[in-house]
């Protein structure tokens, strides 16, 4: 029994980490905010060149073959950024869609081409998890009609997409005229979120079913999980960095207790995460019966305790939080977003207990 | 305990409902933001000479002087907002440097501001916070150095909303540097057309810039410009900033916020359930329709003390802390309620209000932040509510 | 428009304020705890010699006539010293159940009596709120059979006894061996709770229906609100009072801001619910239209507050607060108590939204 | 990360299990809460003889002399409670005076007291709290007054469980009253026989009487009685009081509890629904089951940390803080699921459970005040963990 990181794991991390500090900074979060895609090249060029994109990817295709845990240590390390990179959709969700035996020759077209970078392929999930009002897809003779929103990797001009309508998943050729994609305009600038809009579009139908369905969706919930974590964990570390500095009637308000408190509540909340993260992730690949209802808590409560600590170490901040000048509010924005996708917190306990048979 | 109108009252409400009636050319006017243009000019006259605004401001000052009466202003509010009718006119100058003049200012001070800041030609903005000074006010740096006749600023100050179209300022500078920190400072008048003056605008979370700062070099102020004594301006502002706390917080806010999420949640679906037969969701609801309603109560009982001219003491205390707090969990309820659709910040077809709704949910997190921080919020509450003593000082500061 | 108490409604408060002060002390409810009566009836009596028990009842039968506000405001005061005061079930909902013009020769019989102390009346309406598991009761050809536990106000040799069963109330002569009366062990020894088991016992149907229960219940519920309201009031005020005392590290504890906050978190959430007691009780008498909802508000609103604020008090207390020392326990088991009865927070919320068509 | 376990351990689970089917007679029996019996202090012999008690307490003490081995005592754990089986004893006497007497006390100290402790020959109870030191223990005034090989001892104890029974007492006694506060204390052992000692129960507000008073009258105490040196028993406390914090908040109960919670969420209804079927209960126990969750898997994790001898940091920083207050909620959760019924203390054939949990709620609400209340962790949260300055020494005291 051992519950912590490998040398392996924690060497990853390190990369990961080393190289997103060195290409990321406020004013690319706002070049990307005003509209500049060199920010987000850069950074999934890296992804490439680091050989990242193919991490859950079989060896056989190119990819390392590591697993949901190595997902989400990276996917931690690009929340604590807020960096603008492929991941939840085009390396998480996608090659566990294309991953089983049954789709061996999708498999041997698309996962190549995504381990190397050459393909990107989003990911548009949103309608299986709930459908808002009558927006959705319906599938006749193997042709999708309707709209999905809040696709997730679907910025960057995507070759595939994958998604999932009734009870099956699909493979759609994002190049195929009778698919238009458009950007929706969310409060993160960091995290883009796309609209496709199908006119009885051609599809491949990808076997596995609804297990597959839940098992994309379960890798995914704990992804943006992890990613929750490394944002919130930062934001966390931002405002006790700032109360040591920040000063008022002649205290650094780091020592107020108000303040004090304040961060230790925020460090309580955020530490059990931590393991839950590490846990729902592993759990993904090595304890199947235990897989979709830590993926659903995984996702339900780390949306809740980062959208408190968001708030409270804004609060921190003071005045200076709420301004652009420190660019806080972009990881503030990052865990409003994610908090909401593939399911808010309500949705997903609902799940949680229905996984349980209550 | 009677919530009946007295029949003075009632009979008040008709003048205003038929006063309402005859212009209601003005139904759905918006406000424009910055300056008043002509028509909104002529709108504050016409509320000024039938007393529904500056209603108690003296006559000799271009005001219509009535005397207060709370339950009269309060009834002008509820029928103009439901005729959808714009008040007068509700600055910075209008609601705090007004009453700060009235109570303070030189005979010659008040003839000269009073009139021409209630009719809407003087716009005025607010210079008291610093960066370095904003829980912690009265330590503020901005400097006036005396020079015969004149001060001569120099400085910075911050979240000046209307900065940038404003004609004047009231600001607080600190004339003497040698006086204990809350003695050395003055309550100045300035010009925004004094060569010296750089307005910035101050973007925050929201995308927007409701703020600015304000930068001073050398910036020339004759004295004639105080208001009260030299080296008193830390209790003239308190004149007013506890009137500014006052309005923050406001529970007819949250009222209308509620009204708005009943709507959402009985026009939204999800998975074909409406968000309003969500057990859930109405549990949340009806939580947060508690909490507005008791809001409510208590400011009915904090009306009718100052309509007594009692002391409402805990009950206005509490007012900027919970009611801000509870505007900004209404805005969070809304964007869970919409869920990924509450993301939506931008020109969208799937913009379900979601923009409304983001920008009030960073704006009142701004605003439990602004104003005296939900911290020194509670600090008075303990100090001044229950009695507590205040933080001492410490012996060393810092970190051990 | 004034919403202010007036000048005999402070006289009203003054009163039994400084009665329930003359006989209230630890001492005493530790006797009661230990079983002893002498405290409860002291306590009773005197609101009989001061006219308190007919204060809703019409002065045509020899009460005061007065309102439910007036009956939150004493029952503010009894909260305040967690008094045992047969009051709710005695002197709100029994006079409020027999008090209709259609019940004229019922309450000819035994309003009189109640007004003079002379009968008192145990009122059981915890299965219309609702029905736990199996217990409940039915009615046939008059006759009431079943159990219904939680009943209010029994504890003291009761002449009769208000109940309702399906969409009707009735009244139980209490003397009759066809009904058995047993005290419930709770954890509040400041209010006593009673278990009746009636064996096809005769009933006089009360006129009213349905709509009398609801005003019996709403009336029931402000008026245990107001008990809260006092309740929690108190615990307050003792926690800034210890405070104020107790030093730790050469300071006394309330200069500490995180004991500072804790009380200022606990008057601005107790603060408001004054106001939204005399809002609700008032309604009860002067605004029909909102007076069902605001009682469930009222109620589910104080239930929380009252029991976050007894948590946080004790806490403030130390461990002085957990022990039987200072007694703050009774206070701390009223607000548990007073929390359950006429329906806990969440059951009576979900009557607030079905109110509203919800 | 590898939550299987290694071969060792499976063999290890396997001796465990198959000495619990050997001796499934001591199934279903409750320990003596106060001393133990016979049958008892036979267990824990033959618990010791097969490594399940005292397992690294090194056999020329009496102990089984294993290397320390979380993970085995671990498994012990859990295979013992499964079969409930009563696992080796735990009183203070064993989980706190034994490790500091090994790491600290004289080797006669430690051959007079070691063997008998661990058998539970010998029962000890703590005096450390006093009623004027809770949060700020090392103000404790209990004196020992220096009287040539002895101290004569006079003040009074609190919070000291298990006192009306115990033979002995590890005890903080302020021995110099010259020195600064931290230095001037001793730990000592006491007799309870020895004569000026009165020992009173404390009730709580559970009605229980889980803790007593200790009251010391001129106690003559051998100065050999002093464990480490004179006047640094606050750092010879503080080897143990780490280890009673670790103790409080753990998961296992809180899993335990939440399984009970599910149980009774199934078997009781209100107007016939069962009340796992009402959404807004399901939803809160979702929330809670999170919350359990979360604490299982950070207790896995700075378990794996000090079996590998690592420091735990931040997981185990926060354990006490939020175990007990997971603990404490979801007692409360419990009496609102059981609502009127819950709040049932006492014989009743109404009393489903609800005795018991009111219990856990006010005895938890007392762990969440005791061993350093909250305001106590958070600030060792931030202080420790997160680095911020300690509260600065104020320049007055008290109220201004």
């Amino acid at each position: 029994m051992e519950f912590s990181l490998s040398e392996e794991q924690e060497i990853l991390i390190d990369s990961v980490g080393k190289m997103l500090d060195s290409l990321c900074n406020i004013d690319n979060l706002r070049a990307q905010a005003a509209g500049d895609n060199n920010f987000r090249e850069t950074v999934n060029k890296e992804f490439s060149n680091m050989g990242l994109r193919g991490l859950l990817i079989d060896e056989t295709y190119g990819g390392s073959g590591l697993g949901v845990l190595e997902a989400s240590l990276v996917s931690e390390q690009i929340g604590k950024f807020a960096a603008p990179a492929l991941w939840v959709g085009n390396s998480v969700m996608a090659p566990i869609s294309l991953g089983g035996e049954e789709n061996k020759d999708l498999a041997e077209k698309w996962l190549p081409l995504i381990a190397s970078g050459e393909a990107t392929a989003c990911v548009a999930f949103n309608e299986v998890v709930g459908k808002r009002n009558d927006i959705g897809l319906t599938i006749d003779e193997g042709k999708i009609s309707g709209t999905s929103i809040f696709a997730l990797d679907g910025e960057a001009d995507p070759d595939i997409i994958i998604t999932a309508v009734d009870n099956d998943v699909y493979l759609v050729d994002a190049k195929n005229e009778k698919v238009e994609l458009s950007l929706l305009p969310t409060i993160d600038s960091t995290r883009a979120m796309t609209e496709l809009i199908f006119h009885s579009c051609a599809a491949e139908k990808i076997s596995g079913g609804k297990d597959l369905i839940t098992k994309v969706i379960d890798a995914g919930r704990v992804v943006l999980a992890a990613d929750l974590l490394g944002t919130s964990q930062d934001m966390l570390d931002k405002a006790v960095e700032y109360s040591l500095e920040r000063k008022q009637f002649n205290r650094i308000i780091g020592s107020f207790q108000a303040v004090k408190h304040m961060c230790a509540e925020m460090a309580a909340d955020i530490e059990p995460c931590r393991a839950m993260i590490w846990y729902a992730s592993y759990a993904q690949n090595d304890i199947p019966e235990e897989s979709h209802l830590v993926a659903c808590h995984a996702k339900a409560h780390l949306s809740e305790v980062a959208h408190d600590l968001a708030r409270v170490s804004t609060q921190v901040h003071g005045g200076m939080g709420f301004t652009d000048l420190l660019g806080l509010h972009y990881w503030f924005k990052r865990i409003g977003l994610t908090r909401q996708i593939l399911g808010g917190p309500d949705l997903v306990r609902k799940e949680a207990a229905l996984a349980q048979g209550f | 305990m009677d919530l009946k109108p007295g029949p003075e009252y009632v009979s008040f409400r008709e003048e205003v409902k038929s006063f309402l009636s005859e212009n209601n050319q003005m139904s759905g006017k918006a406000r424009n933001p910055a300056r008043p243009n002509n028509e909104e000019l002529e709108w504050q006259d016409k509320l000024i000479k039938n007393g529904y605004a500056a209603r108690t401001i003296p006559q000799e000052y271009g005001g219509y002087g009535a005397k207060p009466d709370v339950l009269k202003s309060r009834i002008i509010a509820e029928e103009f907002t439901q005729a959808k009718i714009p008040l007068g006119m509700a600055n910075q100058g209008i609601s705090m440097f007004v009453p700060t003049l009235l109570e303070l200012g030189t005979e010659e001070q008040k003839k000269l501001w009073i009139e021409t800041t209630i009719k809407g030609e003087i716009i005025w903005c607010q210079g008291y916070s610093e960066p370095g000074s904003g829980s912690d006010l009265a330590s503020l740096q901005t400097k006036g150095v005396d020079d015969g006749d004149d001060f001569i600023i120099n400085g910075q100050k911050i979240w000046t909303s209307s900065a940038q179209f404003a004609d004047m300022m009231f600001c607080l500078v600190r004339t003497e540097p040698d006086a204990p920190k809350h003695k050395g400072i003055s309550y100045i008048i300035i010009d925004m057309k004094t060569p010296g003056i750089d307005v910035r605008p101050l973007m925050t979370m929201t995308g927007h810039a409701e703020f600015n700062e304000v930068f001073f070099t050398d910036v020339r102020v004759p004295k004639s410009n105080i208001v009260g004594n030299r080296g008193e301006g830390w209790m003239v502002a308190n004149a007013t900033l506890t009137h500014e706390r006052g309005m923050l917080g406001d529970p007819n806010q949250a009222s209308t916020r509620l009204e708005e999420i009943i709507d959402l949640m009985q026009n939204e679906t999800m998975d074909g359930e409406k968000l309003i037969d969500n057990p859930v969701h109405l549990d949340r609801l009806m939580r947060l329709q508690a909490r507005v309603m008791s809001m409510s109560y208590n400011s009915l009982r904090s009306l009718t003390a100052s309509h007594k001219g009692l002391d409402a003491k805990m009950s206005k205390l509490i007012v900027k802390l919970n009611g801000c707090q509870l505007n900004h969990d209404l805005a969070g309820f809304a964007i869970d309620l919409l869920g990924e659709l509450g993301t939506i910040y931008g020109k969208s077809n799937h913009d379900h209000d979601s923009g409304r709704w983001q920008w009030r949910y960073m704006f009142d997190l701004g605003l439990i932040i602004g104003g005296g921080t939900a911290q020194i919020q509670k600090n008075i509450i303990s100090e001044i509510g229950l009695g507590m003593p205040r933080e001492p000082k410490p012996m060393i500061e810092g970190k051990k």
